[in-house]
């Protein structure tokens, strides 16, 4: 398995990488996406910038009750990051689930992010955490909520000339319990179904919920019927369940060789089941 | 693999009919179409470039249409070839009124061969929805404009 | 086009031309003449091409020669020091962790890894570890063994 | 000269570490893709996106045209080359040409059309894709039961009915059995296509030296010595200018039991373009060309007494044999066939086999080839007969074992089991596993609604092929052993390892027979210019049949050796001990540096021998070998999501005699692991059009570490009459009992739902859907 020919620069600068970029460059950082695309020629780009080396997008850092992680952060640093694992666990629980040590070690979350793959684990946890996405592109830079961004499968709100430059998540205190709970499917180990579940509560009810589904469907998408039917409730397990119930109300659930349509969305119930539980439960 | 589905198009069943058949929307509605020429009665040739994301490929195919009802329905034809495999296809599409404009109903049959069906398993179900939701989507913001 | 490449191949340095899509693993095993590392799967899910790039296990199959200008790597070849076996590679031997042997070499540099980030791990988190290194020889359980006994000795 | 020796420890038996390994550790092996030669060129095959078409032009040119190509081939070019080889026959057997390179028509998705050669792997790869072949895409089939229909697409047009053959065989009086008795149970069981997917692909390289009109072809086989003799004769070049050098081999399976078309037609290019050339095949080609295992779909009905004893068995078996038939392709049922009793006294049997041509890659021998279908259906059987009468698995299968005394046993297929005691296995394995209270256990989980399965599998396999009657090509195997001038024994097998370890338990039994330390030993094997004709590692016979004719090489060896330290020590009473020949009366002793120095040297000889200690036997075996087993599997199914997993796992096998248990071990945990993918996970997926959509190990589903249970094994030792060694075979021994103990686990989990049958592989969403419907999905 052999890319067809292209043109390769190593960014120093974001500066500079945006240039390339505006100028019809395909952004490259860890590779896990797009490397196996060219391999198998489904993507021939005539010409890469590697940005894995930028400086500038390559930090985890907290920020007035926000983490910022840059874009070529890999998940193995998120995963291991003590920062995350404090004050946003979802999110290192997550990276901890996606692919294998190898591919933890190259893989970057802006690169997961902007490629957008239905089945990636990530989205899910940047809708439940209600993420930031900040690209930049040579006009400048904006900001694009979770929700907003992943467009489609394989489609973002990135525009031609953008890139992610990082992601910002709240950080989370102990009254917030969390959970990543997917269901891996037995080759590839991508999410047929992923649920990331992000809940607060206050005084004996739960006061925010937040459940991001990945796999499921042609894109990502946060179960808002379940938020809402959990939203003041007491968490009980009768509670859970009946919202659970609600996970892939009206989505049109993928198909393929390892899941139909129908267990996807019966998967979906269980994990939200499993996710929101498990979350209940780590609240301190 | 088989595909159904609907769409409302904003036009009545008559105009949407027509709009199915009319290549100059058909160019536009198609995503990444790069060309479309009409070959023969009910025939064309079209140059396809698809690009998903990170996924580009360009396809050369023929479409032709048969088992013509006006203003019902008609069944589409797809053939195409190019560097990540094959497609082969047709479907049956019906055009019904739904009180302000018309739906559209299809079912149809697709033949994915080459790279496409030996890797992407997993994409084919999502991306062909995809680009027929991109397709009528098109296709309605077309009739909504009256174009 | 190409482009010239330097980097640090088991503490000795390399400097070559090379075309930017030359695979990591195909410039070690063809330009260099390391061919420890393997080609199993192509599709970044076998782990048989595992080396270590700047301290960390990547599959080089899955990832371009220039992308790995200036960078150290480890491959198996470079695991021995003074005429001992790195202990990993000892444990594989110990514990008949290979049988065709095709997997063997990037297994061990993911154990490596394994070990250097939880030295005294579960048999659980073992598997789990060896989630991107498939082998269909030893159905895994000596290659098990192997890492607690790597462990222990490393831990010792 | 009388020298003192410490006695050494025997080494058969002893868990002693592998003499291959320290260059597999250090990646210092040897494969083909590891081979660099001066000049070498690189082959990239052009293959049919289409699993059937007409092809109606290739046009080379745009290929031809990019620099670095030297070379592009078509199907007529090498139109005169081939076939590839069908060993085996049968009576009726349509064997379609199988050319080398298509030459009209394609009938199978991957089926090469041409082959592209340039400078460098990747300009080969990229003129691949310049390589313009006009197609006319035709009707597939793909499922051996669709192609069997009236109307079905025709494969090879000249057989409409897709028929390959049709094979039957009968044993006692199945009709008066089945008519007498109380019971009959019935069951489709479905054995379905696997990708034995080795680790390492296969690949050539081809050397063509013109002055000496000699090729050199290294390539990753099990059989190089078959490999050459088929090379010369599909090149048409004398078979003793013909090399094959089997390098490091990673893995088989039964995959590189085989002779392909990239074999030959590497062979044909170096000769053509006059520099060596390779092909490694890649891993989607693997999946798509290299052979397939399994592709069962198999009727069953067993007769039995309403106390649980077994009468007669009957089996449609459907084999899918795809577009051609590859070296072994349709002789693979009918070993199904000869297996079909299993351990049991079935006297009364009939099967018949019906070969069916399909739009798919051949299937051929993977681990166990045969054997693993026909236990798979037995085991399903037994445990269906039990569920009928509502008896234990494990009480049927003991009341039908026949009993130690009554070997050598006759089966109604025509077999003789060497030696067994069947039930030895199977109770110590419910021992093990505690299974009274096992089964308490069960039932407080299924009054607290858990679904927990036991299941067991008494598997029998027919292993060390074997007989030369009973095998296409030859079942003996040959071994050399040369004592060398310095004293240092070098072996050299028939048998072509790929990661048995056969130069570790080879070496064992060298240093056993002549006393002399391992390190002494070397064991060569896999180059034909070295080693002496021989037959390959395949169907568990390396240590029964190659270890067998290494024994007797030796005792041959150690014959010589005698007459030349009878001479040397003046004694007509002398032994070969501890590295030493030894005069039983006085003590004195020539060590066997100094006989084989003597010998070399030949300043005198014994009467009637020969200089130099060399001896090359070639050891027919007179049977097969018959190990077997029981494996019991606990089992849990998730309700919600239906994830089954395994809980405990324990393998009771009597291999007979064990070399070395660390690579026995080795062997059954692998066998094991394969056969739970079978049970689980693993199958190659055609779509109705004949597209593979499990073209890569992104959708083909290989076991991973954390997916496969701690397996708990124990041995029963019952030696085998038919080889000096007592020794059985075990390669193959894991894969044939794991698929139906698992099976019998989940059925077993889900019987209070009224589950009787599940076919494999049991994927969670397979296994939702039969909890949500109680039936097979």
């Amino acid at each position: 398995m052999i890319p067809q020919p292209f043109e390769y620069a190593r960014a120093k600068t974001l500066k500079e990488a945006l240039a390339m970029i505006a100028d019809g460059a395909k952004p490259l950082a860890g590779g896990m996406s797009l490397t196996p695309l060219m391999k198998l020629r489904l993507a021939a780009p005539e010409r890469v910038v590697d940005i894995a080396r930028v400086p500038e997008l390559h930090y985890i850092r907290e920020e007035s009750g926000e983490i910022h992680i840059g874009a070529t952060t890999i998940h193995y640093e998120v995963e291991s990051s003590p920062l995350l694992r404090a004050k946003c666990p979802l999110l290192a629980e997550t990276a901890s689930r996606i692919g294998d040590i190898q591919v933890r070690n190259r893989g970057t979350i802006g690169g997961s992010a902007a490629h957008a793959d239905p089945s990636a684990d990530y989205p899910a946890a940047l809708l439940a955490l209600e993420a930031r996405i900040c690209v930049v592109g040579v006009s400048g830079e904006r900001e694009i909520p979770a929700s907003q961004f992943f467009v489609d499968a394989f489609a973002t709100a990135l525009e031609p000339g953008e890139v992610i430059r990082e992601i910002v998540v709240p950080a989370t205190g102990d009254d917030t319990g969390w959970s990543y709970q997917k269901a891996a499917q037995p080759a590839s180990g991508f999410a047929i179904v992923g649920i990331a579940v992000r809940l607060r509560k206050e005084s004996g009810r739960v006061a925010l919920a937040r459940v991001g589904v990945t796999g499921v469907a042609g894109k990502p998408y946060r179960a808002e019927r379940v938020e809402r039917a959990l939203e003041g409730s007491a968490g009980s397990a009768a509670d859970v369940q009946h919202a659970a119930a609600e996970a892939a109300e009206g989505v049109e659930a993928s198909s393929d060789l390892h899941a139909s349509a129908d267990y996807r969305k019966h998967l979906a119930r269980i994990y939200t089941m499993r996710a929101l539980t498990t979350a209940l439960s780590r609240i301190a | 693999m088989k595909i159904s589905g609907a769409h409302p198009i904003p036009a009545a069943p008559e105009r949407a009919y027509a709009a199915l058949q009319d290549p100059a929307i058909l160019a536009k509605s198609m995503p990444g179409c790069e060309r479309l020429e009409q070959t023969g009665e009910d025939e064309y040739r079209m140059v396809l470039k698809m690009a998903i994301a990170s996924i580009a490929g360009q396809f050369d195919g023929r479409i032709w249409i048969t088992d013509k009802n006006p203003p019902e329905g008609f069944t589409l034809n797809v053939e195409g070839k190019g560097k990540p495999g094959f497609v082969k296809g047709s479907g049956a599409l019906r055009v019904l009124g739904n009180g302000t404009g018309a739906e559209v109903r299809y079912d149809g049959d697709v033949q994915v061969g080459g790279t496409i069906a030996a890797v992407g398993q997993r994409l084919i179900d999502t991306t062909a929805r995809l680009m027929i939701k991109r397709f009528f989507d098109k296709l309605a913001e077309q009739l909504a404009a009256g174009g | 086009m190409k482009q010239t490449i330097n980097l640090t191949i088991n503490g000795k340095s390399y400097s070559h031309e090379v075309e930017p899509r030359l695979l990591l693993i195909h410039y070690l095993r063809e330009v260099v003449g390391l061919t420890g590392a393997h080609i199993g799967c192509e599709t970044s899910i076998c782990g048989a091409c595992t080396v270590e790039v700047d301290g960390k296990a990547v599959k080089s199959c899955t990832m371009f020669a220039v992308q790995a200008d200036g960078s150290k790597i480890v491959t198996v070849e470079g695991l021995a020091a003074n005429g001992s076996y790195h202990p990993v590679q000892q444990a594989f031997w110990d514990e008949h962790g290979a049988q065709c042997g095709f997997c063997t070499p990037g297994m061990i540099m993911t154990v490596k890894q394994i070990l250097e980030r939880n030295p005294s791990p579960t048999e659980q988190e073992i598997r789990e570890g060896l989630e991107g290194n498939i082998c269909r020889c030893t159905g895994y359980q000596h290659i098990v063994n192997a890492v607690k006994a790597a462990a222990a000795k490393m831990g010792a | 000269m009388a020298t003192t020796t410490t006695k050494t420890e025997p080494l058969i038996g002893k868990r002693i570490k592998r003499r291959e390994d320290p260059r597999l550790i250090t990646g210092t092996a040897t494969y083909v893709d590891d081979i660099q030669m001066p000049g070498m060129h690189h082959a990239a095959i052009v293959r049919s996106p289409h699993a059937a078409a007409k092809i109606l032009g290739i046009n080379v040119k745009p290929a031809l045209d990019l620099p670095g190509v030297v070379a592009v081939f078509t199907g007529e070019d090498t139109k005169d080359v081939g076939p590839v080889p069908c060993g085996a026959s049968l009576p009726g057997l349509r064997v379609p040409h199988h050319y080398i390179l298509a030459r009209d028509r394609v009938y199978f998705v991957g089926h090469p059309v041409a082959v592209v050669v340039a400078t460098d792997r990747y300009i080969a790869r990229d003129a691949a894709d310049l390589v313009e072949v006009d197609y006319e895409p035709l009707p597939a089939v793909a499922d051996p039961e669709k192609a069997l229909a009236p109307g079905a697409p025709a494969v090879h047009p000249e057989w409409p009915d897709n028929v390959a053959f049709t094979y039957h065989q009968e044993g006692g009086d199945p009709d008066k059995a089945f008519a007498e008795a109380d019971v009959v149970v019935k069951q489709r069981i479905v054995s379905q296509r696997l990708i034995p997917s080795a680790m390492e692909t296969r690949g050539v390289v081809a050397d063509w030296r013109p002055g000496d009109k000699a090729l050199t072809v290294y390539d990753s086989t099990q059989i190089p010595h078959l490999l050459r003799t088929l090379l010369a004769g599909a090149l048409g070049i004398p078979e003793n200018r013909v090399r094959v050098v089997a390098p490091e081999v990673g893995g088989g399976f039964g995959s590189k039991l085989n002779v392909y078309a990239e074999d030959i037609l590497m062979g044909f290019v170096a000769m053509r373009i006059g520099k060596p050339v390779k092909w490694i095949e890649s891993r989607r080609e693997n999946f798509m060309c290299t052979i397939h295992g399994r592709g069962h779909v198999d009727y069953y009905e067993i007769a039995a007494k309403r106390d649980g004893t077994v009468l007669g068995m009957k089996l449609k078996l459907i084999q899918d044999l795809g577009a051609y038939h590859q070296l072994l392709t349709p002789a693979i049922p009918t070993l199904s066939v000869l297996m079909m009793p299993g351990l049991y006294r079935f006297k009364n049997i009939k099967a018949d086999i019906v070969g069916v041509f399909t739009n798919c890659v051949p299937t051929d021998a993977y681990r166990g080839a045969g054997r693993p279908e026909a236990t798979h259906g037995v085991e399903r059987m037994m445990d269906i007969l039990a569920a009928e009468l509502n008896m234990d698995p494990a009480e049927i299968r003991l009341r039908n074992f026949p009993e130690p005394e009554e070997f050598p046993f006759a089966t109604a297929t025509g077999l003789t089991y060497d030696s067994g005691d069947y039930a030895a296995p199977l109770k110590k394995a419910l021992e093990i596993i505690d299974y009274p209270r096992l089964r308490a256990e069960q039932r407080l989980a299924r009054d607290a609604g858990r679904l927990m399965g036991i299941g067991i599998s008494t598997y029998g396999e027919i292993c060390a092929f074997g007989p030369s009657p009973a095998t296409p090509a030859g079942g003996w195997e040959s071994a050399t052993v040369k004592i060398e001038p310095s004293g240092k024994v070098t072996v050299m097998t028939g048998a072509s390892p790929h990661g048995q370890g056969e130069e570790t338990t080879f070496a064992q039994i060298a240093a056993d027979e002549l006393g002399v330390s391992i390190d002494d030993v070397l064991v060569l094997h896999g180059d034909t210019s070295v080693v002496q004709y021989g037959i390959g590692t395949f169907g568990s016979r390396a240590t029964a049949v190659g270890g067998t004719a290494v024994y007797f090489a030796l005792q041959e060896l150690k014959e010589k050796i005698k007459r030349f330290g009878a001479m040397l020590l003046e004694s007509d009473d002398v032994s070969v001990t501890n590295g030493q020949c030894i005069c039983n009366r006085t003590g004195n002793a020539k060590t066997l540096a100094e006989i084989a120095g003597a010998s070399y040297r030949a300043m005198k000889l014994p009467p009637n021998t020969q200089p130099g200690l060399v001896s090359t036997y070639f050891w027919e075996p007179p049977n097969f070998a018959f190990p077997f087993g029981a494996h019991i599997v606990v089992t849990e199914v998730d309700r919600e999501t239906g994830d089954i997993t395994i809980k405990r796992y324990v393998a009771v096998d009597d291999c007979g005699r064990i070399i070395n248990p660390l690579l026995v071990a080795g062997q059954v945990h692998g066998g094991v692991v394969q056969g739970i993918g079978q049970a689980l996970c693993e199958q190659a997926v055609y779509d109705e059009n004949g597209q593979l959509i499990t073209g890569e190990f992104t959708d083909y589903a290989a076991p991973r570490a954390s997916r496969v249970p701690w397996i708990e094994t124990d041995h029963t030792v019952t030696p085998s009459p038919v080889n000096p060694l007592g020794v059985k075979g075990v390669g193959e021994a894991g894969t044939i009992g794991a698929s139906p103990a698992v099976v019998n686990s989940v059925v077993d989990a889900l019987k209070p739902l009224g589950v009787r049958h599940i076919d494999m592989p049991m994927t969670p969403e397979k296994i939702w859907r039969i909890i949500n419907k109680g039936t097979n999905a």
